[in-house]
């Protein structure tokens, strides 16, 4: 039996603000659950606190709104509780970065299978429009008057910093990249983390105009590719090379075609994942959109499901008796 | 004061009866306490467990305390650094390793200056003289080499000459160097099994099987072992040795654990008897480190841990495997559980079952992480934001744990709620002789799965079962089941997230009552009163047993006191109001400020006396019988 | 039943007098009600506000209770988009924002299905009627119009077409298209000024300031603001205006605060007493968010706010600047509160002064975070592992939240303890007239410096103050002082670690001591009981003034009740055992389920009435009057 | 005045292990500190919990031993209350990047001028050897009988992902190179993390063999010097190139000098850095050590104290009784 969007909408009333970029998301991952084989009662969303963390409610499948920050780790729980389950983690930037930074990369680091969907609309839109850990640099909110004084995470390297087999980035507005994004995270068996550019048309309208407004995009949006030269730009007038261990921008015109980089999400080594990450501090200007890393390590919830088989073809399954009598005994009669 | 003597005279051991044995004479005694003491690098943890293991398999009832360093590794030869194990042997049913011993095993200088205190006047001392060396003793802050003025003038002291002994041994197994003096514990233990006229087989069997893949080592060990043996055999010194009967211990099979591992396995049980895979979240931390590795050790059990990168990702991961279905644990001590309040939180209001462990330990903050204590009542009960009512039960000892272990689970599955299992330092680590039970004859435990859609449009999660208010568990890859659980206020029935006013105060009394309503299904506390006493004294926890004994003593003493202990501390039995208002005076004898006193007081609005000890050591027994004797004191 | 009347009738605002002004007859009232409701969008808040300066202007006594829309912004126009502010002035001394009001602007058809059940019968209730077609209705779940039937028969309808209205006082400001409408708030503003006889002077001002820079919607606001008021002198369907006059208020300057601003002025008040530069270190939560937003403009004061990644970070960012010598604070809601436990303990064993605030919402778990509740005082008092003693103080109104942070200051840093001041979403939020006090007046607060090495050759940071029992606080920076504290447990006086049992139950009972002896230093609870009652009403925290409210009604109609507020909740004022035994009955209404009850009942074993309400709104004053005449009654 | 090493030490009985790596390391730090002209008292140093955290104790500056994992959030609120002070954070692979792994990348990212001395044994000493976040995979421990299923972190990747600003890798057994890292650190203002491979010779004997053992040592020894060209190896006789965006190590003699990697420590860009680091995963083949990223970037302690400054001088320091009217104000008479 195969299903349509309406069958992964709940009878809940879906509470954004208007115009807010989670409805766009929301619609994507429901066509795109809607698209697949999977059936609805192994599939498990879990979230944290936000705006974006009331996505489960919204999601006819199994759910949990947890608590702030600790989605990753409950999600590692149902994970390798059940390895056949898909287990989706949403949350904001806020949920996952600030307060649930450490399960996050932890996640990452173990290669829990999971997909992590990161909105990341560089502000605190629950409680109203604090800076978060991606917000610029000197940006004014009800915390920072004057302009905030931290230094925000990328996330992209931050998460492959953490060893992330699975990074990359999509964008609200974009349905079909962001669908594209989302069918190669299911593919990918471990963590795999997706970065999407939300726009909180509340808190920080127009966060990513350079993404997405009709001049700025085509100028600023390097689309990733694996295998293919990475070129951007209106006329396509743009090109990437490689500059030490560096990814440099350059007029496409002034180096040879070969000289381009061309991509590759498969690298064992996440060097050149990196580098590319690099190139944009944000949505401030040419910024790379796509999969940056999708490589294969072993999987930690299907490695403890084989140590527990692999136990129990070896010793045979447990005996309680056994088990107490196992450090001696004796009798008294 | 001394404890647990049969007869009113508490001047200690009696020779009972004088037998020829040979040429050397035997003195029965009808218990004795016995201290090994060294440097943490001695092994005297070993020597102690194997001598406990043979005097169990001799029959004996035993109980033990092993004493570890403080965390930080000291230099060897310090005072920081002795490391002890005590144990009671008994040819009567036994409660607690004893308060002073009747033989103490000094390994070192800095070993004798810790315990020589509290060697009984009459004590057997055992010295391994050839390390009262200029550099021990002065590690060991004597002036003098106690072992040359009249220090030890009190007591009957054997100074052997271990470390020659031990390399005379050793010699040709093919150990050799620094490692030749690793043996020295086992020829303590040999002479210690000789002194007690056990053989060394049960040892030599464990010695085998342990060291069988290092031939050299194990080599040496039978060596040394054999030598501290015959070195009793043979000297002169040793005038007498000292027989403990038997116990006549109910009949069964026993076997001799401590409190982490037999938790370990009432968890395991637990999930057998539920059916529930078994799924155990922690972040090390002492003393609850080891049930995470008696755990890993039982995959074939189809037991999954997790070692979490913190105690908040550990509740949270074992949250997300009660949520999937499993039978899900967090184990910690109290830093770890003042961590885990928020996500506990959580739990309860998802009504997920959850078992959360918190082996106690010296506090606040870092405190006393190797000592026992019991000031985490209050956290446990009352340590979370909002309303947020639930279970909680401890254990009072080793083979206890695992029976509390497996009450935990039964509350938890059956209740939907989380549950907070206390133990402490005490139990964790020592051991005592249990009498196993039948396996076949341990109850099922139920598990309330949702069964299908309780509306025709779709699944509440929240409708209940009218008996226990526990509403339906609908786990992942249930069809149909698909619903959403949080944290915000929900709904009545359907889950969904509500503001309403009226629906928060009904939730609440929901959760509040549902807790309150355990309390008909557990059993009353059993209360002995041999003599119809004015004064009962309530116990909870691991100072159960020093209470115990300790009311004993003073009923020999002629005291009129009753004595019951408190397993569930949240909801409190069903007969404790009957209970409070049938006696006079209640004594709470507890290990922290009066945490059970003020709940009882909070609860039944009724005056006890508290007697309170916060020092990270246990009551002895002595301690309570003198505080009872207060109490009845005309 | 309705609350406060001076008259022992209590069926609401009687007519008082009749007197001709102009050709519109004035009716005056002793006080009213008056509640502003519409969606998130129409302004509401800002109204309300505006209202409340222009009555507090005047010299009405006046009390507020802003209510917003739960968590998640809803779409407009449906029921949980609702947004309110009620306020209730007077010409006397009111305590709270009232029960029922007797002016209801309903914006659109959502908010009067949210809030009409509250008007009272004989009530006002002015309709913007333009917002109450086809998609409006259904969405606020009316089947039909209710200005079509009866629904409003009982009530004092006033329609008036605020779309149109607004559209035609806008134009040629230069605002256009949809922001027009943003204006219709101003508009409903001027009405009720005009219906409660006050000019538009103190609106326009304010209006000029704010909006002063963005011309266009500065002049639309006005136009609005005068068209509102003209409607009402013009149009014939209002009957009458109301008056009520200036509250004989103590004579004095006063602002208009709500609690976290007064809480944060008082902690920068307590950094200037004490000489203490101020740190604050938060993680973002409602209602908590607005003292960070507050203190971050006031650097000028030397303040320096941090917003950290979590609350953990944020304890121990503020732990970190007390060791560095600042008057820190972190502050948060129930959540963080149970998260931060652990760093709390850490800070009580170091004997740091911190003040952690917790502005409580509704639990457990996430649960209602924008609604009042009482239900972290369990937490605060004992939600800790091991002993870990600590002050607890709480703030019972807007302006108490700036003297309790002070007496927070004052506690933390005379005893060098770590003080959880707790305060709620309801006074967090709630706004009343504040008679300011003389700054000049406030007394220092002394910081028990380290003068200096206190033995030759180290300094021991734990020798203590022996009437204080507070250690003295050596800060990074001066010279001679170098020292070392954790979380292990230290020996008295050197702050060594020590694992000495002794010690360590020393240690335990300095630190409990230290606190409990904090009750000689603090004012006795003041008992208004002005006609020697056998029953006194207990309270804490913000239901004070509606229990004080229900507390007047109750003697107006006859019942002898006597009442005391408690703002030293751990320890508890001296005169607490005294005032317990001196009444009868004890009641304790509390929004959580028996906690202060239960704190009573643990310290003094003394039986008291427990009112408990956990519905995430706060106790009326009309049910705290029912519950005394329920325990008065013959 | 000037200070000797004895002037740093305390009358605390240092009480690690016989032959831990703790002991060489306090030597040196003791040393370093000795050889400053930094007043005694105005040094701070943080620990969380574990061996490595008791360090403070033997410190004679101020010093806290605080809680598990916290050290970082702690040290970040001493930093900024007193931006004069010299703070230290002392802590092992657990306390730093198992439970303090979200206040490490945090006060990395807001660069808070603290050092950072991360004491990686790869194992939990003080809970008596379980496997830890840098604990190779495989490990068999207490808690690992079968061997770990974790994938461990690489502290430099994760300390680059997370917007260091200097990053540095040392060994107890090299007190000169050790030293001379801690000088380097303590001339950076901002963030420092230095990671220290440091012998468990209780728990985690040898773990460091390769960089250590007389052998061994010369073959995998990657040291990095700013400027330099990277060459390593008994006789120097390897070296490291670019290939795309990664580094890798070729034969000296294969390439022409031109082509090695010239070390630049103070490059804006942190993907050269970055990828020297991803050279090995842990000390098991040729490993990298010295300072892999020394940039400046604006330091939140002092962007605060700047903006109280500032507030005041604009402002005048603040006047309470101004404030206390700041809403408007009434007054009955
Ligand atoms: C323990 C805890 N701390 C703080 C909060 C308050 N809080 C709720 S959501 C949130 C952050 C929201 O920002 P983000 O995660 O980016 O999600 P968004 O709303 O932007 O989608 C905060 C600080 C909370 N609910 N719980
Ligand atoms: C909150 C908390 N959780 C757990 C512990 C137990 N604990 C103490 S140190 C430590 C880890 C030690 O390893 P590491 O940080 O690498 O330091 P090392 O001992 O190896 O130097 C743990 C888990 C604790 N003290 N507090
Ligand atoms: S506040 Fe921002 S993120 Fe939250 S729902 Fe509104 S628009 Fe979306
Ligand atoms: S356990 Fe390891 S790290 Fe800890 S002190 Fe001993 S050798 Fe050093
Ligand atoms: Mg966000
Ligand atoms: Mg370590």
């Amino acid at each position: 039996m195969s299903y349509t969007r309406v069958d992964f909408q709940t009878d809940q009333e879906v509470r954004w603000c208007p115009g807010c970029g989670d409805y766009t998301i929301l619609a994507a991952v429901q066509n795109f659950f809607a698209g697949l084989d999977i059936k609805r009662e192994n599939v498990v969303f879990v979230s944290g606190i936000g705006c974006a963390a009331r996505f489960p409610y919204y999601m006819n499948t199994y759910g949990m709104h947890s608590i702030h920050g600790r989605a990753p780790a409950i999600a590692t729980g149902v994970a390798v509780a059940n390895p056949a389950l898909s287990v989706w983690v949403v949350g904001g930037d806020g949920d996952l970065l600030s307060i649930g930074g450490n399960h996050l990369i932890h996640a990452l680091r173990r290669n829990i299978d999971m997909t992590i969907l990161l909105f990341n609309n560089q502000i605190y839109g629950l409680t109203k429009g604090q800076y978060s850990p991606t917000s610029e640099p000197g940006k004014t909110t009800k915390s920072s008057p004057a302009g905030s004084i931290d230094y925000p995470f990328n996330p992209v390297s931050l998460a492959l910093g953490a060893e992330a087999t699975f990074v990359a980035r999509t964008l609200d507005m974009d349905r079909k990249h962001t669908t594209a994004i989302l069918k190669a995270a299911h593919a990918h068996r471990g963590s795999a983390l997706i970065e999407i550019y939300q726009n909180c048309n509340v808190f920080n309208d127009k966060a990513f105009i350079q993404l997405t407004g009709k001049q700025e995009r085509h100028a600023n949006r390097i689309d990733l590719v694996h295998g293919r030269p990475i070129v951007f730009g209106a006329r396509k007038e743009k090109a990437l090379v490689w500059k030490g261990g560096q990814a440099v921008i350059v007029d496409r015109a002034s180096v040879n075609p070969g000289a381009i980089i061309v991509h590759d999400a498969h690298a064992e080594d996440s060097s050149q994942a990196f580098a590319l990450s690099r190139l944009a501090h944000g949505p401030y200007g040419p910024t790379p959109l796509g999969v940056f890393r999708d490589v294969y390590r072993p999987v930690y919830d299907d490695e403890l499901q084989e140590a527990v088989v692999r136990s129990q073809t070896a010793r045979g399954s447990g005996d309680l008796g056994k088990l107490l009598t196992s450090l001696g005994t004796w009798t008294v009669d | 004061m001394e404890s647990e003597t049969h007869t009113t005279n508490s001047k200690g051991p009696q020779p009972v009866t004088l037998e020829s044995n040979g040429n050397i004479k035997t003195v029965n005694q009808d218990r004795m306490v016995i201290r090994f003491a060294g440097d943490s690098g001695d092994g005297m943890q070993l020597a102690g467990n194997r001598f406990t293991d043979a005097a169990a398999n001799f029959g004996n009832d035993l109980s033990t305390l092993p004493t570890f360093p403080a965390e930080i590794r000291a230099p060897a030869g310090t005072l920081p650094g002795v490391s002890s194990f005590q144990l009671q042997i008994a040819d009567w049913d036994i409660l607690t390793p004893g308060d002073r011993p009747g033989v103490l095993v000094a390994m070192n200088p800095a070993a004798l200056k810790v315990h020589l205190k509290d060697l009984r006047e009459d004590g057997i001392l055992i010295i391994n003289e050839e390390a009262f060396d200029e550099r021990n003793l002065y590690k060991a802050g004597f002036e003098k080499n106690p072992l040359d003025d009249d220090t030890l003038l009190r007591y009957n002291v054997h100074k052997v000459p271990m470390e020659t002994l031990t390399k005379a041994a050793v010699k040709g197994s093919g150990v050799s160097g620094r490692a030749v003096l690793r043996s020295k514990n086992f020829l303590a233990l040999g002479l210690l099994l000789w002194m007690f006229g056990r053989d060394t087989k049960v040892t030599a069997e464990w010695v085998k099987k342990k060291f069988g893949r290092i031939e050299p080592v194990m080599n040496a060990n039978l060596a040394a072992l054999k030598a501290g043996y015959n070195y009793g055999i043979t000297t002169e010194s040793f005038a007498h040795q000292i027989e403990v009967k038997p116990a006549s211990l109910p009949p069964g099979t026993y076997t001799n654990v401590n409190g982490n591992t037999a938790l370990s396995w009432g968890l395991i049980a637990a999930s057998q008897l539920s059916g529930l895979p078994l799924f155990y979240a922690s972040y090390p931390i002492t003393p609850a480190s080891e049930i995470l590795h008696e755990l890993v050790r039982h995959r074939n059990f189809g037991a999954k841990t997790f070692q979490a990168e913190d105690e908040i990702a550990a509740a949270g991961a074992a949250l997300g495997a009660a949520f999937a279905g499993c039978l899900s644990i967090t184990g910690t001590s109290g830093p770890g559980l003042s961590l885990k309040g928020e996500t506990i939180s959580l739990a309860m209001i998802a009504e997920l079952p959850l078992i959360i462990v918190d082996v106690q330990r010296g506090g606040p903050s870092t405190g006393l992480p190797t000592k026992p204590e019991q000031s985490d009542l209050f956290l446990a009960a009352w340590g979370r934001h909002g309303e947020s009512p639930l279970p909680v039960v401890a254990a009072s000892s080793a083979s206890d744990a695992f029976e509390v272990a497996i009450e935990a689970a039964r509350i938890a599955v059956k209740y939907m709620t989380p549950v907070i299992l206390l133990s402490d330092g005490y139990i964790a680590t020592g051991s005592e002789p249990w009498k196993l039970p039948d396996v076949e004859t341990l109850p099922p435990i139920d598990v309330p799965y949702a069964t299908g859609p309780n509306t025709q449009d779709r699944f509440l999660p929240y409708v209940r079962d009218l008996k226990t208010m526990a509403r339906s568990w609908a786990i992942p890859g249930m069809p149909g089941l698909e619903h959403r659980i949080g944290g915000l206020e929900k709904e009545e029935a359907t889950g969904d997230v509500s503001y309403d006013p009226a629906n928060h105060q009904l939730m609440t009394d929901i959760r509040a009552w549902k807790v309150a309503n355990i309390a008909n299904d557990i059993p009353e506390i059993e209360v002995d009163d041999p003599d119809g006493a004015d004064l009962l004294v309530l116990s909870w926890g691991s100072t159960s047993a020093a209470v115990r004994a300790g009311v004993g003593n003073a009923r020999r003493n002629g005291a009129k006191v009753a004595y019951g202990r408190i397993r569930h501390l949240c909801p409190f039995p069903p007969n404790m109001p009957t209970l409070l208002s049938s006696y006079e005076h209640v004594l709470v004898p507890e290990l922290n400020n009066g945490q059970l006193s003020r709940l009882i007081k909070a609860e039944f609005v009724r005056p006890v006396v508290s007697y309170n000890k916060v020092a990270g050591v246990p009551f002895t027994s002595g301690e309570i019988h003198g505080k009872i004797m207060e109490l009845v004191a005309p």
